[in-house]
């Protein structure tokens, strides 16, 4: 007797104390629903504190997924559902909650002091707060607890399985089957039957809860997308960047070097590559981002991948060896997991605003590469393509990532190792003629000779090269020469790496030009704009230095030209110097992702200026 | 015990000197320290292309342009962060850290602090002139109290680091000192930082003859030298003047300086350990260089083994390897959870 | 001799808590560590204006918000430089560092040691968890070599520092230990810092009971603290054990560890001088705890008077005035030479 | 029989060893010829080495000055005399002699040893190698050794007066009084008679040797120009920085916090900042460039004026601890004597390429107002108000000077103590209820309060603060609002301090806009272009941010701009995005400043493109 509605896309969000496993809730439905077949995109949310106390607004966990039978690319501007876990989880969680969404709510949770401690001063269960919502509250801490009588763990134990209450009951609305659930709990705990046996029970609890007693009048259904076949896996930005690096060495058969200092939120990577040992990965946790990158410039010189990582205070300090490894062009990748800033600011947020630091944050003339990811897989591609580009031009390269990547997690197609590019490298050997600094004619890459290698001993520094010989030299035309040499380089990476294509018509009306981790929210704008038979196209940049060619001859096709950024026009800043276009800018600073709707209006403003006659 | 000193292998004739003027001031104590590096170099038994120099900023760090060999001039206070990239890139290389006061306990006070504890096998070698040369004649952080310099014209109010002290309590395996106008005992000190497998730290007393000449002038002149230094000789009692009269032996932690009438070689003296297990000892010998009226110590303050950082980094990678099998790439993009998309 | 301690004036009653919620993890060390704080503030005889707080970044550096005086949550590490600004430009604040294992001994090492060396008359107050705690379970410097954390899979290989030894080589001029469970100790030490003129480094073991539960518990579980723990007393002989009867004592450098059937209070051991001259004696006690089967000392290691860095700051300004009068704009102006031009 | 020939404008270069006494040559023939009233530049050029090995061409130390009836605003593109003091001097000081330019050389230093050390294959003496230009070698050595025959110096000692043997020649040929520099040895020497004797012998048997054996045929004068009444002294860059500081912190009744670390070419003004402690200044020789901008913030956060200087590279380090005073909103001066980049690049050598650095590199959205200074004078006013700005605006402030300004010196008339701007402080007070983030509605500076008030009792730090409270906020809407906040009171510092005007006609053909050290070089360019009926105007920029507002207004009325820097054009790119004008750069990277004959080229090739049909 049930009632099925069909779907293409729906978000939802789990909401609760860090205790709850909410994280842990999300990753399980998020698997389930790649197994079937859905196109997803997932948003995790943590608190800032590392153990919030329970009940607190800061210290609400939450997750968020869309998933649909269409391609999607965010995790979803409004919830349709959410699981609220406790009055502060519902608190912030109804900010984004759609007009008429679902609300799944813990009711044992709403007690005077949860309350208190969530800014109600009364309850809105009772009070009609929360009138316009379909609102489900049940009570999921006692109905576990009774769900597991037979289990012999403590009440405090039996708690800790509630979050499977709660997924089972999701799992009915959205007729998902618990197998891959269960199958995973069962290998989590083949050590201790005891919590396998709970937390199956209570998952399959919240499941016949919900039939049983047609909690929800209807369920849904969201039917498969049309998903490229392969083999995929759930990965994380900080993931991605892992594998891309790792990928990398083993594709140009030299080691990493790793150095680095734990950052939020970059302390992961780290974490990560020194679990890889394995692979032949060095890792360094340095006295700090200074000693890290020092470290990682040192063994570059000595012939490893030299790599390390950071978001914006480290990539401060990492300025002045950005310096020197300009000067000593040595292949070098430097990531920038950015977060918002300025200073501490708000470290556990996302944001956009390093840019120009990246590209400009040096003493003097030192131009160097940048490429950004623009979704958690790509971060995959970008450290790869950083690593092939550091060593086939002899430069340090920036990666741009950031917390909303970081810590995001989507679907990723494993590629076939074999079809990844090839690094190769072409190191001086023992006894010819070495000139540090003679370049090659195409790339302008110096060569790079290895210490230990007879007859190739030569001295590196900070102080300006001479050209060809690399001794040192204060010759006035020999600084202005290699001053414009090393800029030359970086743009001729722009010959050598694969521009992006424009999303759209080729000429029209509004061209939305954008970098990094707004790909995802820019693209769904534009793709409903289009379908909406709007005029307007999307160019997103890969590397944002040297900027593609093609992008001028976009600009100058379209009517106006708009760049969103979570930051207050820095990309746009660059657009307009280099192309002299009127480009505004949609900015938000607010430590989240922008928003498809609210950019959405920002096109559409456009797109109606020329009915407002400009 | 000292360390073993294998001078096996000794390259023949290999010459270290390059082909860069060396811009050093006339009659700097610099230069006496290059060329006891380039005696030393081909007795050590490593080939010039497995030796690196690494620098940081300041006169004493031009040194790696001097010497035929790899060699990095890095930023200021910053050769140790490199020097340890480069010797977990590739362990086999004779890796030396060229630094001044200023460069190694100014800025660069962290990056040396922690290169000792992680014991990289590893040679610094320190020019003391306890002055800032290169940018001209500012008070460094071993400038005495009281020194009047460029900024410092009212006097300094810094009280010194003793270098020796802070890489001892840093956990540095190898530490001595040397003085740029004793030529053969620099000689013997670098050969046997070299042949020490940790990190090696060497203070030089070396003279700018421009900007703070004469700061050891005490130690190098005729009339005094002999009162002033102490010549530290493992398993040899502490002894010092010229008639080898005057001896120093502790009292509980208190020193005490005694002089006789004859030689006190045989005397009933403490004798010098190299690596006495309690570090406190080499403390108490670095803090006598400080008091009025007690010598200068010189010579091997400590010399203990403690496993490498570059070994156990190395270990720990062919242990990954042993316990999970070489690193597969294709294993590993397909661990964890994965689905099918048909 | 300990230093005087001068609680005069006790603030009357006044609150040092402040108005913003403590987002420790529950069970946190630093809880103990706040109460004793606010507990010892008004008794330190400094009105709540005139107390400054200044952290680096970490969960100890959030310290400042939770008391109400004066505070500043800098940067990673540069706690000491800010810190140093703030004293040198108004001597009569009471000024407090709060800083981690890893804000201090790793990216913010450097600016301690020269903290120490200047003797600048502020309080260091170091919570060793030996843990990154803000950011969620990596190693730190003063982790045991072998630590499995988030970024040691295979175990650290890093040597930990000894912090007492490192400030104590650096020149601090105070040094001691606490523990966060011994509160009354705790309080007692604060109140010996904070009564200080100079540099007062006190390191206190934190238990932070999410990365790193239990580093400590063998200095405070009631089985075994006692035999584990050894309370240095100025003028008192170096014993522990619940029956005291257990001692230490140096036979040259060595340590020797006696055990007897009765109380040690009245044997012939060697006793406590915190304020000895040579810094030997601090840096052979710094290490006893490195060594197993050794006690752990906390309490005061050393206690000795220097002339701090603001007292001699200000005396240069005073000075200068003396001798050319207060700075006279015009006649910086037209000083050196000048010519009119009609 | 002295055939004199007026001239309006003439360019010496004094060249030696570095032990040959040039810099205190080229001082009192500057003196002299302030007292002489003529408008004066200097240029001084020391070697990068401490004690260069004599007669090596990177061992010369050089001293330019141009000195003219008219005013002049630098020290010369070409040399009219050039004083060689041995071959090394000769061969690098050649570039840049005019045309049958006069040199006067030491024949006695032209060994063999000395040529070979000069890369002089044949003696230029003797080989014809020097046609072209009248060459008068005098055997400047011996000459003075036997005129101070008497003196019982040694030789060696003999040989340290030759510099005044040479200048007593050069006052010769330009009909100068000898009495200034007399006076000087006399006072300078008072305490060593007989090296007093030496020098003055020196000097006039120079003279005595020019006129009695008529030596030149010509000799010179330069007319008296019209200098503004006043009385004037000689400074140096770093000697204006110095003494804006101290007048700004008098007159604030503020004590200055300074604390540095030594770096080429900023230690200077430690060093005489250290020497002022009479004024009330507390130096800090931090341990590095990270320590000395912390304690300035500590210092200004307990109400002292916190100020630091450095270059480049110590910009680079100070970039984490700038964001902090961005985000605490102290009061803070940040000066940066810009060198030669990247890296350790070229440190003696001058150049504008850290514009970008300071403005954007740091973390997150971190925007300061940023002033910079245009000739050696000019650094007391520039230092003056950026003190003046930042306790105004309760905001980090950027100077910039770079190694041209630094170590160049110009007379400066000495200003009237009482003229100079009031900075006036209002502390929050005892009692008050303070709110930390409670803004003045025109400036937005929030309200300064001193540790040590009571009641006032707050806490700063790096974490996004909540607006007015200053609490810890992890509000998006917060954060929004605190980054435009951060941003509007940037702009508003516009509002406060005057903007520059115009050189030349306010619409025409060309308009140069310029920042920093190359004053001096463009508004030569273009007073000359104008002398020849050119419509070239000129405006430069006091505050590179924000910029001025009437730069928009003038760049609309030009049709063309172009932007010469000691750069790639960074400026130029600033101005290219907010404009959207076509300004095209002149970019020169030779460590050292831009010529003006090159220039006005430049701007000649833009006011003919239109003839070409532009
Ligand atoms: C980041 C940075 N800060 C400052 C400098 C300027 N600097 C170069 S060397 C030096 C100190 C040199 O003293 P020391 O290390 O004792 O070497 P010495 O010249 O005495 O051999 C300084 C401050 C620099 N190059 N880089
Ligand atoms: C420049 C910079 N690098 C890194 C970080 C990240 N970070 C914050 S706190 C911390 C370490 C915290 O450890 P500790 O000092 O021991 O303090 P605890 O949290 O254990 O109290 C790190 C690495 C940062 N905030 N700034
Ligand atoms: S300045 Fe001093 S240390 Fe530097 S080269 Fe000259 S004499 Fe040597
Ligand atoms: S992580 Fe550790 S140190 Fe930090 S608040 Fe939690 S328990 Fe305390
Ligand atoms: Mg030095
Ligand atoms: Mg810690």
């Amino acid at each position: 007797m049930k009632n099925i509605q069909e779907v293409s896309r729906v978000t939802i969000r789990f909401a609760g104390d860090s205790g709850d496993g909410i994280q842990l809730t999300g990753n399980q439905f998020t698997r389930t629903t790649a197994i079937a077949l859905n196109d997803l995109s997932t948003l995790p949310d943590y608190p800032a504190e590392i153990r919030a106390p329970a009940g607190t607004l800061y210290g609400v966990s939450g997750f968020q997924i869309q998933f649909s039978s269409q391609n999607i690319h965010t995790p979803g501007d409004e919830v349709d559902v959410l699981v609220a876990m406790n009055p502060a989880a519902l608190q912030s969680g109804l900010k984004s909650l759609k007009k008429n969404g679902i609300i799944i709510i813990n009711g044992d949770a709403f007690t005077e002091r949860n309350l208190r401690m969530a800014n109600f001063s009364e309850n809105p269960l009772e009070n009609g707060f929360l009138a316009g919502y379909q609102v489900y509250p049940v009570d999921i801490t006692r109905l576990s607890r009774d769900a597991l009588e037979k289990i012999e763990l403590t009440h405090k134990e039996k708690d800790r399985c509630k979050n499977f209450f709660a997924l089972g009951m999701v799992y009915w609305l959205y007729n998902r089957s618990m197998d891959a659930t269960v199958e995973w709990i069962e290998r989590k705990f083949s050590r201790q039957p005891i919590w396998a046996e709970a937390n199956v029970l209570a998952l399959k609890a919240g499941r016949n809860y919900a039939e049983a007693t047609e909690l929800f009048a209807t369920s849904y259904r969201v039917p498969e997308a049309k998903i490229e076949p392969g083999i995929y896996r759930q990965i994380t930005g900080n993931e991605a960047l892992t594998f891309g690096l790792i990928a990398a060495a083993a594709k140009a058969r030299r080691n990493i070097f790793y150095g680095s200092y734990p950052i939020t939120p970059a302390s992961d990577v780290l974490q990560y590559m020194a679990s890889y040992k394995h692979f032949g990965i060095k890792t360094l946790q340095a006295e700090d981002e200074i000693a890290a990158i020092g470290a990682a410039i040192g063994a570059s010189f000595a012939g490893d991948i030299g790599v390390t990582a950071t978001s914006g205070p480290g990539l401060a300090l990492k300025s002045e060896f950005l310096g020197l490894a300009v000067m000593t062009e040595l292949p070098l990748v430097v990531m920038d997991i950015q977060r918002s800033g300025p200073s501490t600011g708000m470290p556990t947020k996302t944001e956009q605003a390093d840019l120009l630091q990246g590209l400009f944050g040096r003493s003097g003339e030192a131009p160097i590469p940048a490429i950004a990811a623009s979704s958690p897989a790509d971060c995959f591609y970008a450290a790869y393509e950083a690593v092939r580009v550091a060593i086939r031009f002899m430069v340090p390269v920036l990666v741009f990532s950031d917390a909303y990547l970081a810590n995001g997690a989507e679907p990723w197609k494993i590629p076939d190792t074999e079809g990844l590019p090839e690094i190769e490298i072409e190191f001086a050997k023992a006894g010819e003629d070495y000139a540090p600094y003679l370049r090659d004619p195409q790339t302008l890459a110096r060569r790079w000779a290895l210490p230990g290698t007879p007859g190739l001993e030569h001295r590196l520094g900070g102080l300006e090269k001479q050209d060809v010989t690399g001794n040192v030299s204060y010759d006035p035309d020999n600084h202005e020469k290699m001053v414009r040499l090393r800029a030359e380089k970086v743009q001729r990476v722009g010959e050598f790496v694969e521009e992006p294509e424009i999303y759209g018509d080729s000429r029209g009306e509004v061209l939305v030009v954008s970098w990094g981790s707004t790909y995802g929210t820019v693209l769904t704008a534009v793709e409903q704009l289009r379908k909406e038979g709007k005029s307007a196209s999307f160019y997103h940049l890969r590397w944002v230095n040297p900027l593609p060619k093609k992008l001028e001859t976009y600009i100058r096709r379209f009517r106006r030209v708009i760049v969103p950024e979570v930051n207050l026009g820095q990309l746009r800043r660059i657009i307009r110097s280099t192309y002299l276009v009127d480009a505004v800018g949609f900015n938000r600073m607010k430590g989240q992702p922008i928003s498809v709707s609210e950019l959405k209006q920002a096109i559409e403003a456009l797109l109606e200026e020329k009915n407002n006659g400009r | 015990m000292a360390d073993n000193i294998p001078v096996t292998t000794k390259s023949p004739k290999e010459d270290f000197a390059s082909d860069q003027d060396v811009r050093w001031c006339p009659g700097c104590g610099d230069y006496a320290i290059l060329a006891q590096m380039k005696k030393v170099l081909p007795e050590i038994g490593v080939p010039r292309e497995k030796v690196v120099f690494i620098s940081g900023i300041g006169c004493a760090s031009r040194f790696p342009y001097y010497i035929n060999s790899y060699g990095f001039h890095t930023i200021h206070g910053r050769a140790p962060a490199v020097a340890t990239g480069i010797k977990l890139a590739n362990p086999e290389l004779s890796v030396w850290i060229i630094t001044g006061d200023g460069d190694s306990l100014s800025i660069g006070g962290n990056h040396l602090i922690h290169l000792c504890r992680r014991n990289l096998d590893v040679n610094v070698i320190l020019f003391n002139n306890q002055i800032y040369g290169l940018t001209k004649g500012q008070y460094s952080p071993t400038s005495p109290l009281g020194k009047v310099t460029k900024t410092t014209p009212y006097g300094s109010i810094d009280r010194p680091f003793n270098p020796i002290s802070l890489v001892l309590s840093a956990g540095a395996t190898f530490v001595a000192r040397t003085i740029d106008r004793d030529t053969k005992h620099m000689a013997e000190i670098f050969k046997r930082a070299a042949a020490h497998k940790g990190c090696s730290f060497v203070e030089v007393y070396q003279n700018c003859n421009i900007f703070n000449d004469g700061a050891y002038r005490l130690l190098t002149e005729p009339e005094t030298k002999f009162d002033q230094v102490l010549y530290l000789e493992d398993g040899k009692p502490l002894i010092y003047g010229k008639e080898k009269n005057r001896g120093l032996r502790f009292n509980g932690f208190e020193t005490e300086a005694l002089e006789m009438n004859e030689s006190a070689e045989n005397k009933d003296l403490p004798v010098h350990r190299e690596n006495s297990e309690n570090e406190a000892y080499a403390q108490w010998l670095s803090r006598i260089g400080d008091v009025p009226g007690l010598p200068v110590p010189v010579g091997v303050f400590r010399a203990v083994q403690r496993p490498t950082y570059e070994q156990l980094s190395e270990q720990q990678l062919a242990g990954a390897i042993q316990k999970k099998g070489p690193g597969d790439l294709k294993q590993l993009f397909i661990s964890g959870d994965t689905w099918k998309v048909e």
